[in-house]
């Protein structure tokens, strides 16, 4: 255990992660209020849990296959803000589809971070074929899936779970358990308690972890990415999480989410708790911790205002490319 | 009689067939407190409970898998997928088994059984959120697929879709759900299938479209007739079972056709429409056959510049009216 | 348990209907080689199973989605074995299909038997609905579905136990693992040892059983279905069986399968020992066995003749019917 | 050079790629040691082993899409669907993934895979092993659709399909295995797409079609010599990209086409030939166009003289040939 606890420098750079996606998603959401950006899918709530997943995972060197959720996990994968902003505002300069994708279905190829797609679930038998690669080859690269836990319904996710079983993938499928796929209730997903009793059908490992909690997220990550490149094969890692907002900006989950359910969120967000706790432990000072947070907003407001001044793509992107040019 | 929408003609036609027969369940996922996404089932889980609008979970293929069971058993299912583009993973419980069901049973097991999909593009919705997929089932044998464009139809023909002994793959044209309005009568019955309706009547030429490609060919059509074009617009309403004659007719009055479909055109829907007319009114033509459709590039991306280069639109087909009068 | 011991009577009754399968079967196997049917596919090995879940049902109230290896099911809810070679010969008098699928691809209405599909595992969310329809309108009829382990492997096997789990669907889902998909062993499906442990990651009840034992599946398959009617939901039973045949007419399996394990495939049949247990036990005699053999034989040899002489179907019915006709 | 058979092509294609380029891999169902139900990858797994023919869980949605990841990072993946009919579970990563990944990502990650599918009828296997899907998928835009009609174009195209950065779907006449029997040069290279063939010169009008139905037609054309009827017969050979230049040539020179599909013919791939040459060579038309294609019921049956009746094959073309060559 020892020697996967994080360092006092990594626990800043965690805590700085896990800002940085949260002051990027406040701003998105400020953005579609004010009608400049016409769709957003948030993280919040999510980020300890994607920052402990990215800090065990060698970043740019293995694998990421993430879904829509997963602001913090390509920033920390190295996908620059404005990158991102660029897609929410639909510009040529978007990195993940030149303006063709809705904003938040990332790909960032710098990072190894595979191309996010909106049919749910999909991405888990590519991850499967991400990491066959990997092992067929000798690579030691480990291959990071997630998923929402409604998504999990899929008969995808039952197909690349047999794959990771029956090869023994390196391979970590990170399920984001925020207890609602929009408004169905994971009640209505599965009559299990938690998504990780999942995997003893498919012979892979399963754990759950309180994904609110950064330290206990990272070393449940670590060991389950460690396990994958040493030849372990798959974890099925559940990371509790919470939803902070609605599904989307499309949504209004005041219909069916209860007033006091709502209300008990604000003592679910993560990143308060981490400050304290980093600040607790000597970790982090307050004025550290402050700086983080204004360095995230600069950041912020820098990659705002390039990519809001940036280019809209030319109308021919609308044609192609469709198909990839010949080559022996 | 004010003025109604589309999804509006959806909503009463499901509360109303809900009403009138206890077999008529729905199928989907958030449709229940939540409502749908697009409403549709707004007021319907207060009204009937949760045994009659059941949240499924999140997996087409057995959304419409347990609606086939549940239909074989009894009940009339409405399964709705979310968007249309989601349906890919219930292809094969569709196509193999919905479908095939009927005639691999010799006639024994009917499967009474509607599938509602919003689709189509311009809401900004990107690859996954535009895709028009009509032709694709059209394709399919045993299988019946309606597209409403307007909101009596809407009403009209969701009700004879419930009551339909067939599987049915009933198609909403997303962006018209709040921006079609019509009235819809109050007695509003059932619309039967295969009887496509001339929408405008014209002597020029045949413009033949449905759901929002309809609603903008009556748009275009508006500004033909500014031009002294007389353009007869019909709009087709099923795809299967299509009504041959009636295109056939129309296209025998005008001699000319536009074919308008918002699909990408290789393959498209719209290829059947020329194939039928080239090979039964033939004669009749006085010039090429054309087609106005999306290119062939995966669906409307999702940047405005780049979704309005895409998508046709009224501006397209009137371009095509005037290529087919000059001709 | 008591109450659900078999009488010797009816013990006589199963060993009865696991020889008609028999005989039809190597009937058809006859007839394949004769050239006289273009296909066969064989429930040979999984007999003593079938019979004893049959057995288990209500037969003509509880409803069965089966596979194509289902034939003492199908006969043993009532389907005459000329409805099953009328099948076999492609003639119209085929109650599953008037002569369109394939033989062993079963229908018998009468029976409340289902189609059987090709495409492996779509029966299994279409009992889910069947078992959906029961138990929403209140009905005590139970849905028994099957299937063969390798077919599990298919999304739809995920998607469908979800729902029973979800809805404790009155539904018995019967895995007939014979350890192949045709050459396909069972451990290139699985990374487990029973299928049945598949079953808690979806809150349902899991029971694997020796299929070659008539009587521990009776139990098995009775504590399961009774289960099920109870409203005490779905039952994942594992019968374990073994596949005596190839695949099916079309296969070769000594390409894959060891010749050593061929040879003792013998061993393995469930009907001799089937036979001797009951005469053992006394619920049979050497001549009502001998009996309920030549009884069968004469039956297949009636319905031989019945099915061959009877007329191919009108060529009108490759056109139709396709559409139900309408009814308000 | 002695004559092979198409499945020889095929298996003399596979072993040839997976020979030159060690990133080719297989797999599917049965592939290994039992070397494909067909035999297409017969002595394949003793040569490769086991890391390079793959067999796979029985879950075809995974085969294809196990096999987008793989050739995302750095393999070729060549997946074998056993039958066409059973493609369908995995509609949704071939339509939606594969097919769209290239553009998705503005061309950042093709994915070149290759599906093989055994398709069509006339081998006895009913509705779901007699299927044609060719039209389903050619209307998927990214997705290139091959059809061999012939041992050397069985090799060539898909060697071709194999160096293709591209998802190609392979579908192989399943009837023609080992029916359709020619020569394969011994150093039988790469068949371009996109470049139809004419198989059969001719005159007075115009047979377009591919795989089996592209075997029968040249044995309707044989017939319709001896009645004096000089019919050119063309094979498509890639049906995504289509020689539109060439079908167009072809009709242009002969001014009346024949398009025969074994496919359902409703919203069949024939319709997309129907509809460019009524757009594009309407002038050089002399008739009317004609469609001979399977009917519109769910697949052939397998009862025989149910799939008698239900196939389309060289006497119904031959029908078509004279009622064309009447008008
Ligand atoms: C195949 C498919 N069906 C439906 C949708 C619509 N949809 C988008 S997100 C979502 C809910 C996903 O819930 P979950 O997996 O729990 O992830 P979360 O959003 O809660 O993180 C749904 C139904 C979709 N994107 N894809
Ligand atoms: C979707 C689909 N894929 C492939 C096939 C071809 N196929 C028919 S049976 C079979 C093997 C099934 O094995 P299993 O489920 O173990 O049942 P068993 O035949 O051993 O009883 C395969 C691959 C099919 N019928 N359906
Ligand atoms: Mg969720
Ligand atoms: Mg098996």
């Amino acid at each position: 255990m020892s020697d996967t606890t994080p360092s006092a420098e990594m626990l800043a750079d965690m805590y700085a992660l896990a800002v940085r996606a949260r002051k990027l998603d406040e701003r998105c959401w400020i953005l579609h209020r004010q009608g400049k950006i016409g769709f957003h899918i948030s993280g919040m709530g999510h980020e300890a849990a994607q920052v402990a997943v990215t800090f065990a995972m060698r970043r740019g060197h293995d694998l990421l296959h993430p879904y829509y959720r997963d602001l913090a996990m390509v920033l920390g994968c190295g996908m620059p803000m404005a990158d991102v902003l660029l897609g929410s505002f639909g510009r040529a300069g978007d990195p993940s589809s030149g303006g063709r994708q809705m904003p938040n279905h990332y790909c960032y190829k710098p990072g190894n971070v595979f191309s996010v797609s909106s049919p749910v679930g999909t991405q888990l038998p590519q991850a499967a074929g991400l990491a066959l690669a990997e092992q067929l080859r000798g690579g030691d690269r480990v291959v990071v899936t997630c998923i929402g836990e409604g998504s999990t319904s899929e008969g995808d996710f039952h197909e690349a779970l047999i794959w990771a079983g029956v090869r023994k993938l390196p391979m970590v499928v990170v399920v984001e358990n925020n207890e609602y796929a929009i408004s169905v209730p994971m009640k209505l997903q599965m009559a299990i308690e938690r998504v990780s009793d999942r995997a003893g059908g498919y012979g892979v490992r399963g754990v759950s972890v309180d994904g609110l909690d950064l330290l206990a997220s990272y070393q449940a990550a670590r060991e389950a990415v460690d396990l994958a490149r040493s030849g372990g094969g798959t974890t099925l890692l559940e990371v509790r999480v919470a939803r902070l907002t609605p599904h989307s900006s499309d949504d209004n989950d005041s219909v069916y989410r209860p007033a006091a359910e709502k209300a008990a969120l604000k003592l679910k967000d993560p990143l308060p708790k981490l400050r304290a706790q980093l600040i607790a432990m000597g970790a982090l000072s307050e004025v550290a911790a402050r700086e983080i947070e204004e360095r995230a907003l600069s950041e912020v407001d820098a990659a705002h205002r390039q990519a809001e001044a940036a280019p809209y793509p030319p109308e021919a992107w609308a044609l192609g490319p469709v198909f990839a040019g010949e080559e022996a | 009689m004010a003025d109604k929408t589309l999804i509006e003609g959806i909503r009463e036609a499901l509360d109303e067939e809900m009403a009138r027969d206890e077999r008529v369940i729905v199928i989907g996922t958030d449709i229940g407190v939540r409502g749908g996404v697009f409403l549709a089932t707004q007021g319907l889980y207060a009204k009937y409970g949760p045994n009659r609008i059941l949240d499924a979970p999140l997996a087409e293929s057995s959304i419409v898998g347990v609606g086939i069971g549940a239909a074989m058993n009894g009940l009339r299912p409405v399964c709705e997928i979310q968007f249309a583009d989601f349906i890919h993973p219930a292809y094969n419980q569709i196509a193999n088994e919905a479908a095939r069901m009927f005639y691999r049973t010799g006639g024994q097991y009917p499967v009474p059984m509607v599938i509602r999909a919003p689709y189509g593009g311009g809401v900004g919705g990107g690859l996954y959120h535009s895709q028009s997929i009509e032709a694709t089932f059209a394709h399919v044998p045993g299988l019946k697929v309606v597209i409403p464009a307007t909101p009596a139809d809407a009403k009209g023909l969701l009700k004879t879709a419930i009551r339909d002994n067939n599987p049915t793959l009933f198609l909403e044209p997303k962006k018209g759900y709040r921006m079609i309005r019509g009235p819809i009568p109050e007695d509003q019955g059932c619309v039967p299938f295969g009887e496509a309706r001339v929408s405008r009547p014209g002597r020029d030429l045949t413009v033949l479209a449905y759901g929002m490609m309809h609603f903008y060919a009556l748009q275009a059509a508006e500004s033909a007739a500014k031009e002294g074009l007389d353009v007869e617009v019909v709009d087709l309403r099923t795809l299967n079972p299509l009504d041959s004659a009636g295109v056939l007719a129309s296209v025998r009055r005008t001699g000319k056709a536009l074919i308008a479909y918002e699909d990408n055109k290789f393959v498209g829907y719209g290829a059947e429409l020329a194939a039928q007319i080239a090979e039964d009114a033939f004669t009749a033509l006085d010039a090429p056959l054309l087609r106005v459709a999306a290119p062939d590039a995966p669906a409307a991306p999702y940047s405005h510049p780049l979704q309005d280069a895409f998508l046709p639109g009224p501006r397209a087909i009137l371009d095509g009216i005037r290529t087919l009068a000059r001709y």
